[in-house]
């Protein structure tokens, strides 16, 4: 097994310092000892391997288009995210949070949702927005704040709203969106709607309320759910082996009775197979699956962020040689479906498309002073229509040009 | 037209909705085969299955995160919480995500729900069976609140607070839950939002009230009325967009207000209240608007009554500001 | 096993029924089976077997005397109960929570904790608080309200708080307490002081929000805790098979990396070597237990609730079979070391002890007015010194003789 | 004497508390190796190790539950909330617990800790990292609120909220953090609660503020002034319990009142504070008293600017306010 997460590792050296417990009589086993549980596949699931063949337990099948597709929008989400990070950089855009590293945990899970299949982000997702089909300028916009963006400039950058590609809204706070997934899917499966609900947390996550909440309603009342953990090895400056004391995060599914199954999070298709047959199992009814996607943030946290205060190069380093974009670009050269012609040519254009979108992102108006009163309420009260008056009848703020 | 006490009118108001419109669950602790620990839901898991009726686990932020789920599906839901006082682990649900959903995703998604609750004192509840927590959220963008003291608006409002396209916090004042009852009419009427009822006319000042202590305030007011001072007692009904129009034309004619209610003083709604009149009708002041409210501590066991702001402690201010 | 549980009963069931996941290479079997988790006594521990004789493998040998005296404590805990609930019927106190067959669960574990460990209770565990040392007028006084009662009258019936005998104060949010439990046991590790922390909820409670929380700081940081669920079978009228997913209580410590231990809740030896192991296991710093103790709740929740709307009496009949003072009292008479003499006699005192507190807890004067305003604050602010003068200068509510 | 700025002179607080009393722990997410998002706990886990500056899970439940936990074994725990907007996860042990703690266990448990967490906006942190939630915990009785506007302040405040019996909630107007700077003595002093600053004398009219909206509505006053309208501006440094003595002073002097915040006007602690007024010196205003505040909306991202009640927004109602 290649991909091995920082959290494990500190484990396994926890393990050995714990004292034995003491067994007068009792079954227990340390809870620090590896042991098969319920439900939960604790090998991480591998799909490709070194010399480039399939693991067939866990080959998804994809056929070589889908691959270089795939493999393609990894490639683009990864050029849109280091370019905006420039423009971060510049002052052009507050802000950005983006999946450097992480693109194979979520291409390879998006990917693995039927069309009618709905996903709930966390706020690492641009890319599966993008795949889901939202044209790159409604995402430059957000990015943007401007008049264009589709949640009208009133979040910060990156917290994006999809209804129309099957994708939710983004919010800061950490965990809600769990639980409103598993809602979501309750409400699909009482309507007998064939549909599974895909939702996105980083380990950290799991320590939220709502980690719980979703996850035990899950299990009560066996939603259509798939809690997708991108356990990517830090809560901004926390270490995942920190966030809980659990052997893996897979291992919680046992709490709520539900499947649990790590993967390699750096291998898009053991991503796709692990995600596949969550969707497969939620589907048929078998209810949910917490999936644990191993794989590693290479980025700081955000553009806010500065990851030399906590962690150590060459920790950073050894997980860039697992990098996910090159490994699958490996594996696809081994099976001649790919060159660097190709890969240019797409870079090239990704660039300019976003360029583009800049630019007309730039050039589009702010969002209008009254369209901050609007979506309060369905319809504006009598205070938001006075509040509403008083800002238009006022004089603006400086650097406003309204 | 039957006699129902509050209890029976919401229970009505749900019975109603479920059938006219199959969106509509009801979830919470204990609102299943039970009916809930006051009864409300009561006969509705027997109607309508367990698909719509659900017991849940005992975690409000489930209860309300999920419903927000089923809401977005496009479900109606109407979860209960089994006390307002419990309301507090789903707050992060209803104040961070519920009230800024349309908002923050550019109206894509309305997150449309009702959540049901009792609230208020004078049932010998004790610290956590009896706060009144309406200024908690009014203060949050995004949220309606109700809260009915009679089983006509009980059911009315109700019915348009389930139809109103915003979330709406229904609370429901638990001391009068079986004591207000009622005329209520069989089958569909709603009991329009932000509009406040003038309970009792009157000219020499005006008390703005809501809940449980609308009929201690009536009671003041009869009480004051043997004194001469004739005061005119609105009951909000919709504490939150309130019915400003009411209020002020109310103040203008008697120049004098009390706010009363049940919740602490400090930072209540009634400071909401007092502050509006002020910035609408301040020259038509003729006196100190005055509040008489839940003292700013946490809510006691054996004092309540002396806690609430019940007629006896109303009466005073009632003839301090005619008087003043 | 003669203390199954409804829960699991259920539970049976369910995993028939359940379908096979897709097996595609993985090493995962159904969350609904039943297997070994890393650090988790699944089958309930048992001491006293039918034959009176004891498992020595789990045997606390405690001396006759201390059995006894627990003994003693389960039928005194019993008799002030039933009494409690006749003065709420009555009208004479405003609402009992008791714990009507739980007194095993509650006696056994208490008696478990060392004299420097702290309690933290839920709210069924006045039994537990009285062995501990509180005088019982001082919690007849809590029952009543009065002037006398130790926290002044402030909170319901049964929500006492008892710091001199080193045990917590009772709220009614739900699961709370837990978290706070952790919090102080940690302390106390910081402190490097000698202590455990025992911390009481029902199975409902692990559900909530800080139940979660607490297990995974336990987990984290190694906290000296014992998490005692009183898995009652019902949270109100919830069946605890509808609580959660996962195949019983003590499965969840996995989710936390704790030491998970089921043991029958109703034999009072089993309750007490499931709590000391883990409480010696806590004070050797080898962190915290979850102990699922199954036992039955035979009364209704409260005195406000009424269980023949929601339960069976079959099923309350054959918890009745397994009443935990039945049967360690059979145990004892095995043993010759009980006789009805003593027990009448016992009974009696308590009665007659009762009957005086409640006499002089009903002479007992209300709490002051000026009560109401202290404890807000360490010193009266401005605002409630103006409110208590309000009060005391205005004029009385009806049936207050102040 | 050092000139420092918000975050130093916070962390230079803490660090004399953490060497002066061996009780006091930090605990939060991110404020020990990388000392806090906003670094405000900087080398205080270099300095006093992992036990006492101790970063946690991701669970502001878990943070706040179990610092009310560790304050009863009798440490004194000054946790961090990330952000403000993040607290509400933990609202439950706020206000059900840690308010009510002293109070619901007759006096055993005074449950004493410090929550500080950064607030307000001005930093284009949208909804979710700009929101100042004052009200919703004032309105709960059992909890003091302070919220500094410079340096000294903010040290000496800090120490004495540390010193304080009561639980206090401490808010840092993040907008301000590195911009207000100003000299702060070494070692030991404090800054008492509940007493507010005079920070500008005037005779016209008075204005109340605090944090981050200080300077604005200075800003605003020294544009006032070349109008001839000598503003009053006082900062309350404690939100709760307010000083009402300095502010009624003033506006018994003034006749005239403005009060300006950011959170939401609508319930917000300016409410209170104008009825305070109206209780305490009615019969010596001249003009209504009046709010500039954020709206009633959540919090926006790009018009943030045009949201915020800055000077812009403060001078008109001043002018208004003083001409009345
Ligand atoms: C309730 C809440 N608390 C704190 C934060 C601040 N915060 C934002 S992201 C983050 C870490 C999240 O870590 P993880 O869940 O592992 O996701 P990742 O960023 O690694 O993808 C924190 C603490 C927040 N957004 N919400
Ligand atoms: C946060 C919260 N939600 C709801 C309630 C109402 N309530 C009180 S006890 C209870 C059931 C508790 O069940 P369990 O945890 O199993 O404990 P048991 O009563 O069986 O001992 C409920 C729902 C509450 N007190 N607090
Ligand atoms: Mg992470
Ligand atoms: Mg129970």
């Amino acid at each position: 097994m290649s991909a091995t997460n920082p959290t494990q590792e500190t484990k396994s050296t926890n393990a050995g310092s714990a004292a034995e417990p003491k067994s007068n009589g009792g079954t227990a086993v340390q809870p620090t000892q590896r042991g098969a549980l319920p439900g939960v596949i604790h090998e991480p699931i591998r799909v490709i391997r070194d010399d480039g063949s399939l693991d067939p337990a866990w080959d998804p099948k994809l056929s070589d288009a889908q691959m270089v597709a795939l493999y393609e929008q990894m490639v683009r989400t990864r050029i849109i995210d280091e370019r905006l990070v420039t423009l971060q950089r510049q002052g052009r855009i507050g802000f950005h949070i983006g999946s450097l590293g992480e693109e194979a945990t979520i291409l390879g899970s998006a990917a693995a949702c039927r069309p009618q299949d709905w996903i709930w982000p966390c706020y690492r997702e641009f890319g599966a927005l993008l795949m889901r089909g939202m044209p790159l300028q409604a995402y430059v916009d957000n990015m943007f704040g401007n008049a264009n963006d589709p949640v009208k400039g009133r979040q910060m950058p990156d917290h994006y709203s999809g209804k129309p590609y099957k994708f939710g809204s983004v919010s800061s706070p950490i965990g809600t969106q769990i639980t409103q997934a598993v809602g979501f899917g309750w409400a699909a499966k009482m309507r007998k709607d064939d549909l599974v609900t895909l939702v996105y947390f980083g380990e950290g996550a799991t320590s939220s309320n709502e980690f719980h909440n979703g996850a035990n309603f899950a299990g009560v009342f066996k939603t259509p759910t798939v809690f997708l953990c991108r356990n990517n090895g830090w809560a901004i400056s926390v270490p995942a082996h920190k966030q809980s004391g659990s052997q893996t995060f897979a291992d919680k599914a046992v709490a709520y009775g539900i499947h649990g199954v790590r993967c390699d999070g750096n291998d898009l298709l053991a991503v796709y197979a692990a995600t596949r047959q969550a969707v497969e199992r939620a589907a048929r009814g078998e209810g949910a699956t917490l999936v644990e996607s191993l794989t590693y943030r290479l980025s700081g946290h955000s553009t806010s962020d500065d990851p030399k205060a906590y962690r150590k190069d060459t920790e950073v380093d050894a997980w860039k040689s697992k990098d996910p974009n090159v490994r699958f670009r490996a594996f696809l050269d081994k099976r001649g479906l790919y060159d660097d012609k190709r890969q240019t040519t797409l870079e090239e254009q990704t660039a300019a498309e976003l360029a583009d979108c800049v630019k007309a992102a730039e050039a589009a108006p702010l969002p209008s002073l009254e369209s901050m009163f609007d979506d309060v309420y369905a319809e504006l009260p009598w205070h938001l229509r006075e509040q509403r008056a008083e800002l238009l009848a006022g004089p603006r703020a400086k650097g406003h040009g309204h | 037209m039957p006699q129902m006490n509050m209890v029976q009118a919401i229970n009505d108001a749900l019975r109603l909705e479920m059938k006219r419109d199959d969106r509509v669950v009801v979830l919470g602790e204990d609102v299943g085969k039970v009916g809930g620990v006051f009864r409300v839901t009561a006969g509705l898991y027997d109607e309508f299955g367990e698909d719509r009726v659900i017991d849940t686990p005992l975690s409000e932020g489930g209860i309300i995160g999920t419903a927000i789920g089923m809401a977005l599906y496009g479900l109606l839901p109407i979860p209960e919480i089994q006390f307002g006082d419990f309301i507090f682990p789903a707050y992060d649900q209803i104040v961070s995500e519920l009230a800024k959903f349309r908002y923050r995703s550019g109206g894509e998604y309305p997150s449309k729900l009702v959540i049901r609750t009792p609230v208020g004192g004078g049932i010998r509840g004790g610290h956590y069976h009896s706060q009144s927590p309406e200024s908690q959220f009014i203060h949050v963008a995004g949220l309606k609140v109700v809260c009915p003291t009679n089983p006509y608006d009980a059911k009315g409002l109700l019915l348009a607070s389930i139809r109103d396209p915003d979330p709406v916090l229904f609370f429901e004042p638990k001391r009068i839950y079986r004591a207000a009852k009622g005329e209520v009419p069989e089958g569909d009427y709603t009991v329009p939002l932000s509009k406040a009822a003038v309970v009792r006319p009157g000219k020499h000042l005006t008390v703005v009230t809501w809940g449980a202590m609308l009929y201690e305030a009536l009671d003041a007011a009869n009480q004051a009325a043997q004194k001469g001072i004739e005061a005119e007692v609105i009951d909000l009904r919709t504490l939150w967009p309130l019915d400003i129009d009411t209020i002020v034309e109310s103040v203008k004619k008697t120049g004098r207000v009390v706010v009363v209610h049940e919740a602490p003083k400090t930072c209540g709604l009634g400071s909401e209240v007092v502050a509006l009149i002020n910035e609408k009708c301040f020259l038509h002041l003729e006196a100190p608007p005055a509040r008489v409210c839940g003292f700013d501590t946490p809510f006691p066991y054996t004092l309540e009554m002396e806690y609430l702001p019940l007629a006896h402690r109303i009466l005073p201010q009632l003839v301090t500001t005619a008087q003043f």
